[in-house]
């Protein structure tokens, strides 16, 4: 291994592993701190990026933060690398790739061509020597588009998940939220609910009340139920209409083991989505969700940041070719990220990463009542990663989620996003949105919404 | 819009706890809501901070029921420091009774949660679980969930059962949490367990259906030997619908 | 007085009076914290802007938050409000004219229409109901134009200041600095030094350095020594080459006096601008800047909230038709603005109330080394600022001013911010730099900069 | 852009201590420039919280010169409460020996400032200005430039000369300010002062021109009999010049 140590103001500091040293190069995070590996000091951090910003980038081809031995995440990373697509990098240090991605060089076709030569490990080490405007300015040039009954990512597109979330898993309170969220044009990356309950009769009930909707309006767009994917395979067996295979995941073997999923049993269900074929446009049928801390929280971090995890994280969901993926970025609270700061910081990695990677990223902008955060951070958070280009945001009714306890946005503020940004929805949904005379980026329009509350069946 | 419209849409946004506004013409947020939700959030936040009472709960419950301390000293360090919430400070004792079930409620991130469901849930279980009535009852303090782990392995729990108070949202800030484990130890992964949550009074899930839900899982658990996905909650129960019958 | 109480939780808040409300109503600051006015819980601030928001506008022309008596600020807003621009506005309250912002009602043309009809206390008390998003929203549609020797504020343009400041005043290494800004396309707002020294000698020297540099290349700009307005009316006397005459101002007449300045001494100093008549395109001849905290670092804040005594310094600013003005947000310290939170959420609010009274607002994005932020947070407000269209930024070599112990942003955020947002330099001084073939909008171009360095004397 | 280029622009960036890259296709930012940034930034926020040494300036100063507090008790409520910072603790005891120029020198925000530049300066100032050799040195803790006033006051002092640490900046965090009052009160306006800024040995004023500066100041005021806005600083004296001629 490299000697791994540099200078900061005189001072020498040395780092005993590649992990030791990203972790020290993170910017500061609560959680990194709980776990003991964040920088002691500012200057330390320094030296850590220096060291990183002459660090081979073919270092991370041949040194693993967490060992293979053990763990599958690893070996998927290792084994899914794509050298032929690396070669362009691979002469690269750390700090030359940060040059390239700033560069006119890296536009939406090259870092296409890109994203399978980088691992996530290189697209951490990156983003770290990276400020707030370079996270957005590179991210905002990557493209990944997918499909499965509209298309999403498109530059100019700005899409939402639809989350009709109720404590008592109400089929009626649902589609009241459903229709609260269509009048504001949100749901084209995908209608999907938490079920407050794991119990699969009643998963599957949901899933069906969500399908017929979709099917009622002929809404051009996927549905999900996030339940448990082990849940997800019975649903399968009984039938159920399952649009997108939903999963939680994490950048380590021990901590999706933590959550009760393998690699194997993601591509179990990977397969019997697609065996499904329910989609009419493409076959990205899985529907992954990440954020920073999940790992440490299972005692899974291995001693590498997390911020490092997340991106190893979206290593695993690359590999299922997701219709959507995205981080829930302030969802688990203050000892990971632990004020608004931290959690816009880490909102624009995520999704610097995971595009960098190839996802179709998303982000929940989001917030928990015991972190030092409120509704302007989200403001902040959300209009920055649209100006990124992020691909799609997370909106709840008020913005206030009533069973999972949090904050997230809220229908309006797609319109806000809409109206600065000049972005629409995916195509299709946009092109329905219009045909229903329905609301489309804020700007209003229901001729007769008589019409839709009586299909919906919603008899009050 | 006609006026029949708007009562209709108003009698619908009764369906959901949701803030859901149901504007056909996709409006800003009116500053009423606006405010609303700020308040919301004060009192979620205040509720966080709320010193449970515990004399009060061990009246409601009516049997003995020993407060135990995580290491966590106080809120700041318990916000900060959830390794700390998850194991029992050094001067804790827990009688090692080898109970089938012990039961541990926990004031989590909620402690009016605890103090609002806690008791009446118990009753509720003590009325359909005959484990439950036999079940040593532990109060502790500064918890997360998995302070149950250590606290049944050291009372030699076959299993624990485990309420807490979730996170305090900003509709419901009082939403208690069930988390149900096999075989507890220090170390034991969450996809070991089985949860029944949303338990509290506001289109949540009802005090009954919720004990219904936790004794249908006690008893397969036994059953089984085991908790978490493999063991699916395949009940027949709809909480849905046991959720609106107490409404 | 109306009774200024309502209720929160049910707990019921009183206020004594409007200055005490709007304190109330306003978002956590250091500053207030510290002048013992801010809100003391969460609740009694939703109280505090419940009331505001059914507090019927004119209140405001009823009542004053510092007495007119010995406050000559107040009666220069009372004297030159516009009733006539008030009248669609009469019968609204605060809650209505947020609604009607954010409303398609209000854009370019009924927002300079309506101006002159708004009081500072107004706008500010509008400015507390609004959540970042707003302010972003609302002020990206108003439009500000300006001219002097080109025009500034026009949509889709994005001015810089160039502020090439030296510890010892040495004109070498000014010319440096502003050749090192010429590169990046910075300057079009202006080109501004702040003297290290008030020697009278010294800052004619400046100026005429700056002149020189600015008729030698034909630039059409306009050049500023900002030293205090008393030393440029003597400036004037010895026939100096002034373009755009800078003061420091503030809400109060007593913090104005701390400054060592009256509106007297501003009009004055405005007639000599207009009489020596050298802008080629308009007539607006003043530089102003500004920033919460002033007042209540003079001890001059009679009780009232920064963020209402900064709207009003720009009731000051306005009576001069200024060519530009900007806060310099987090330019005085922790005590004020306590981290990078408050310094996005106060530059916000400063180009919000600043656009809505009418003034051709830019920004000193930037920090001090005693508050709890960094470049991430400049990023970020840097970002939303371009989102909200801002007239113009400042910008230093490198981001750091070496001068006044502060760090702005640097020439080559400006590169990044007209990538992200595709705005452009002043017209006429966007079209001077294609001619010059410098540099612009972070695109690089410049054939000879050994022509420029030799006829900028500059040999090393 | 050929090498000679190159070397020229390198040879002006020497020109100024600014943060000049004279890159003529205004690429982003160097990887270099920005942890170099960064590491300042550190450095600059240590120099805040570096502890003044009294005793080595007391022994470079060579004479009495008391030590007093103001009423902020430590930084960080130095930091957020400037208030305090202008008044004295009210322990603090200043004898009255009604001087014509007292001299205060104080820690302000960047307690290296003093220790590099305030003894130097005094020496310089010494031997151009005969007021400033009689004149009583206090030293100052946690003091802002309004705390001369209070010190003046209560010395019964025509005139205050406040030598305190500007806030630290990235390039230089060891900068000295000069601040004069005439007829210090508590509550006077800093319009009534002047200022000379920048004095440090990293291309600011060198001590010798700050002192000439500072000489000239003192004796127009008391010829005026006042300071701040109504006394302009004329003097032929131009600081860049002197700046060079130091460096
Ligand atoms: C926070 C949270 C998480 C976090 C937990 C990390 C953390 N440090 O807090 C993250 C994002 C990792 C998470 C993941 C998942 N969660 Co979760 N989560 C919650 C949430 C919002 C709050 C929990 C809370 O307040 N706990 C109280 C505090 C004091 O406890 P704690 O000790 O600090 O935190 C522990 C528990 O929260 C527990 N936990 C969290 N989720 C789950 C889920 C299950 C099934 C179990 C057994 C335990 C568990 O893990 C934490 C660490 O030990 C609840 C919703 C709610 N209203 O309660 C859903 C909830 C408990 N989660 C749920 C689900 C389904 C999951 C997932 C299985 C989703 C998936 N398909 O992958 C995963 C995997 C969980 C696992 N570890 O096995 C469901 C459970 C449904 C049910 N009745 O079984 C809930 C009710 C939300 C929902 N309806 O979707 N979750
Ligand atoms: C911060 C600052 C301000 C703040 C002061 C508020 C505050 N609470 O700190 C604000 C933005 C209000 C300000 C305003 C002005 N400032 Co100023 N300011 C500074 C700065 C950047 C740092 C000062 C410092 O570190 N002080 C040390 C701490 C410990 O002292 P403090 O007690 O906390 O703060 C007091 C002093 O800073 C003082 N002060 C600040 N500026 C000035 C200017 C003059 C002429 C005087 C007498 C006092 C003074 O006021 C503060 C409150 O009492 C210096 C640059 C530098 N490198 O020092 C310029 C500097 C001192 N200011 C300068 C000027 C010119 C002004 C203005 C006159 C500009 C104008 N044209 O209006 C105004 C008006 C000042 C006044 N009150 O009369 C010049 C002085 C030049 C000179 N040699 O005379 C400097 C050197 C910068 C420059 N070169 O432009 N300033």
């Amino acid at each position: 291994m490299a000697r791994l140590s540099a200078t900061a103001r005189g001072e020498r500091f040395t780092f005993r592993s590649l992990a030791h040293l990203l972790a020290a190069a993170s910017p500061e995070k609560s959680g990194d701190q709980l776990a003991g590996i964040g920088a002691a000091s500012a200057l330390e951090r320094v030296a850590a990026r220096r060291v990183l910003m002459d660090l081979p980038l073919d270092t991370f081809l041949r040194e693993t933060v967490v060992p293979c031995d053990g763990d599958a995440v690893t070996r998927l990373i290792l084994e899914s690398h794509d050298a032929g697509a690396f070669v362009p990098f691979a002469s690269m240090t750390v700090g030359e790739l940060r040059d390239w991605l700033l560069s006119p060089a890296a536009d939406a076709q090259s870092l296409a061509a890109a994203a399978p030569g980088f691992t996530p490990e290189m697209i951490a080490a990156v983003c770290k020597l990276m400020r707030n405007q370079d996270l957005v300015r590179v991210a905002r040039k990557a493209e990944v588009v997918t499909r499965f009954r509209n298309t999403l990512g498109r530059r100019g597109t700005l899409s939402t998940r639809l989350q009709p979330n109720h404590p008592a898993d109400d089929p009626k309170g649902i589609a009241v939220a459903v229709l609260d969220g269509l009048f504001f044009g949100a749901g084209d990356a995908v209608i999907g609910i938490n079920p407050a309950s794991d119990n699969i009769g009643n998963c599957r009930d949901l899933l069906i009340a969500l399908d017929d909707i979709r099917a009622r309006f002929e809404i051009p767009t996927q549905t999900s139920v996030l339940t448990h994917v082990t849940n997800t395979l019975d649903l399968f067996e009984a039938g159920a209409p399952i649009d997108l295979v939903f999963q939680s995941i994490a950048g380590t073997n021990a901590a999706n083991g933590g959550f009760g999923v393998t690699l194997e049993v993601l591509r179990e269900a990977q397969e019997a989505a697609l065996a499904a074929d329910r989609g009419t446009l493409g076959r990205n049928v899985m529907y992954f969700e990440t954020g920073q801390g999940a790992a440490l929280s299972a005692d899974a971090h291995h001693g590498v940041d997390q911020q490092t995890l997340e991106a190893r994280a979206y290593g695993v969901a690359r590999a299922y070719d997701p219709m959507i993926a995205n981080t829930v970025v302030g969802f688990i609270g203050p000892e990971y990220l632990y004020d608004g700061k931290q959690i816009i910081r880490a909102g624009l990695e995520d999704h610097f990463c995971g595009k960098l990677l190839g996802l179709p990223m998303g982000v929940d902008v989001c917030y928990t009542n015991h972190v030092q955060a409120d509704q302007d951070d989200m403001d902040t958070l959300a209009t920055l990663l649209v100006e990124a280009g992020v691909t799609f945001l997370i909106t709840v009714p008020g913005a206030d989620d009533a069973m999972l306890g949090y904050q997230s946005l809220g229908f309006e503020d797609i319109g806000y996003l809409r109206e600065v940004s000049g972005r629409g929805p995916a195509p299709e949904f946009a092109a329905w949105l219009e045909g229903a005379g329905l609301a489309s980026g804020g700007r209003a329009a229901l001729p007769d919404p008589a019409r839709f509350l009586d299909s919906l069946g919603l008899v009050a | 819009m006609s006026a029949g419209l708007q009562e209709r849409l108003a009698a619908l946004a009764a369906m959901t706890p949701s803030r859901v506004r149901l504007d056909a013409q996709a409006r800003p947020l009116p500053m009423g809501h606006l405010l609303s939700f700020q308040e919301d959030h004060a009192a979620a936040r205040d509720a966080i901070f709320t010193a449970p009472d515990w004399g009060a709960l061990r009246t409601a419950l009516d049997c003995p029921a020993p407060l135990l301390r995580s290491r966590a000293r106080d809120r700041a360090s318990y916000l900060r420091r959830p390794d700390l919430g998850r194991r029992l400070s050094h001067d804790s004792a827990v009688a090692r009774t080898e109970p089938r079930l012990a039961v541990v409620i926990a004031d989590g991130l909620s402690p009016p949660a605890v103090m609002a469901n806690a008791a009446r849930l118990m009753e509720c279980l003590r009325a359909q679980c005959p484990e439950s009535r036999e079940a040593p009852v532990f109060l502790a303090e500064q918890a997360r969930v998995a302070l149950g782990d250590e606290i049944g392995e050291a009372a030699g729990a076959e299993m624990v059962l485990m309420l807490i108070g979730e996170r305090p949202g900003l509709s419901v800030s009082d939403s208690l949490g069930a988390y149900l484990t096999w075989a507890p130890r220090i170390g034991t992964r969450d996809s070991a367990r089985n949860c029944v949550s949303n338990i509290h009074a506001y289109g949540g899930l009802s005090h009954e259906a919720a004990a219904a839900r936790i004794a249908w899982l006690i008893e397969q658990a036994f059953a089984l030997g085991a908790t978490g996905i493999a063991l699916k909650d395949t009940s027949a129960a709809q909480p849905s619908v046991l959720g609106e019958a107490q409404s």
